[in-house]
């Protein structure tokens, strides 16, 4: 499987749960899928020197996010008898339980699924510019340090 | 020659979301500019991007170059 | 966390994309978890010697099973740090494309979720008295083997 | 005594759902019981669960006791 263009992999706002109900029934019709691997990043209400986090700020250089996560998406399909992969990262203002990270991987064989879904959340954080600004109740903010 | 610069994440903070300078031949020069302008960069760990590519060592610039200044990622 | 009874990881056919849907709707008020690690298993349409599996066929030695999964579920909650543990698990006639098998974790911290349902998910494969009858489309069948 | 035997898997197809035996005193007496009603199980590979647990070695079976059949489990 080769991909010619960038795909967006942004939207606007949290993931909705419903959204992503409605991609796995998608699947129903790829029956050389055996297994599906799906991270989900939720925004969590850390409390930091007794100011509380209520939603995480996503910023990110789109164009560059997008060259790069081809990049990944053809190493990924390269390393991994893949079907799909699907990722979504959400941008601007996300709140303390919504959903602001959605990858999905599916294969005929759960170690492939499950392997490549894990690398790529891995590779998602450390190489694709998107920044998370954390909003207190205070309306301060810090920004969000990956580990 | 001038430069366009884009700036990301907690650097926003520091100098705003985009910045112009005059006369900048390469990055090396930039960093410089930068640092006179913003000391409080000095201290500060940030990437350069040129056209979107991550640069390592020194890169000239030419007019039509968008230059990153991008802090460590924090998405997901 | 401690559960004294065996949850009933069993259920009559395929699992909705729609109830996986909700199920992770449910977890917006859990404000400390940060990530969400789902394994699907999906029934795949092999085919064997020229006969294509149109359906696998589930059944369970139930209180057996149940109480396995319940040692599972307590060494896993003792392993990772763990806000959330649901698995559930088809029974009867499930079509290819239907998924047959949904485990969902959720921790503060995206390793946990991930390496926590990877080692259920194969747990549950080791471990749980479950069979698959692959049927075919002319009627016969055989007896599914895990990997 | 009487002893109920549930079975599951592929053993179904050998042996049917439900089986009673008399006279079994333990589980090895059992499979010798079976071995020589199905000569094919002789080289079926299967575990044997009593009361619901895996019997490891040979144990001493009483009129209660629910004895299971098992294949290799192909849940997932």
């Amino acid at each position: 499987m080769i991909l010619k263009k960038p795909k967006n992999i942004f939207v606007r706002g949290p993931v909705a749960a419903s959204f992503i109900g409605a991609s796995i029934q998608k699947h129903n019709t790829k029956t050389e899928i055996g297994g599906h691997s799906i991270f989900l990043g939720q925004v969590r209400a850390d409390v930091i020197e007794e100011k509380k986090v209520v939603a995480i700020e996503y910023t990110a250089y789109e164009e560059m996010a997008m060259e790069q996560m081809h990049v990944i998406r053809e190493e990924i399909f390269a390393k991994y008898q893949l079907s799909c992969m699907h990722i979504y990262h959400s941008l601007g203002k996300i709140a303390a339980g919504e959903i602001c990270l959605f990858v999905f991987t599916s294969s005929p064989h759960r170690k492939a699924a499950i392997d490549a879904c894990s690398e790529i959340v891995e590779r998602i954080k450390t190489e694709l510019p998107i920044w998370g600004k954390e909003l207190f109740t205070d309306e301060s903010h810090q920004w969000k340090v990956n580990k | 020659m001038q430069i366009k610069i884009i700036i990301f994440g907690q650097l926003c903070d520091l100098l705003g979301e985009n910045l112009v300078l005059d006369n900048i031949a390469d990055t090396d020069s930039l960093t410089a500019a930068l640092h006179r302008k913003y000391p409080e960069l000095v201290n500060t760990k940030y990437m350069i991007a040129v056209n979107k590519k991550l640069v390592v060592g020194n890169i000239i610039l030419s007019n039509n170059n968008t230059v990153a200044l991008m802090p460590a990622f924090s998405g997901g």
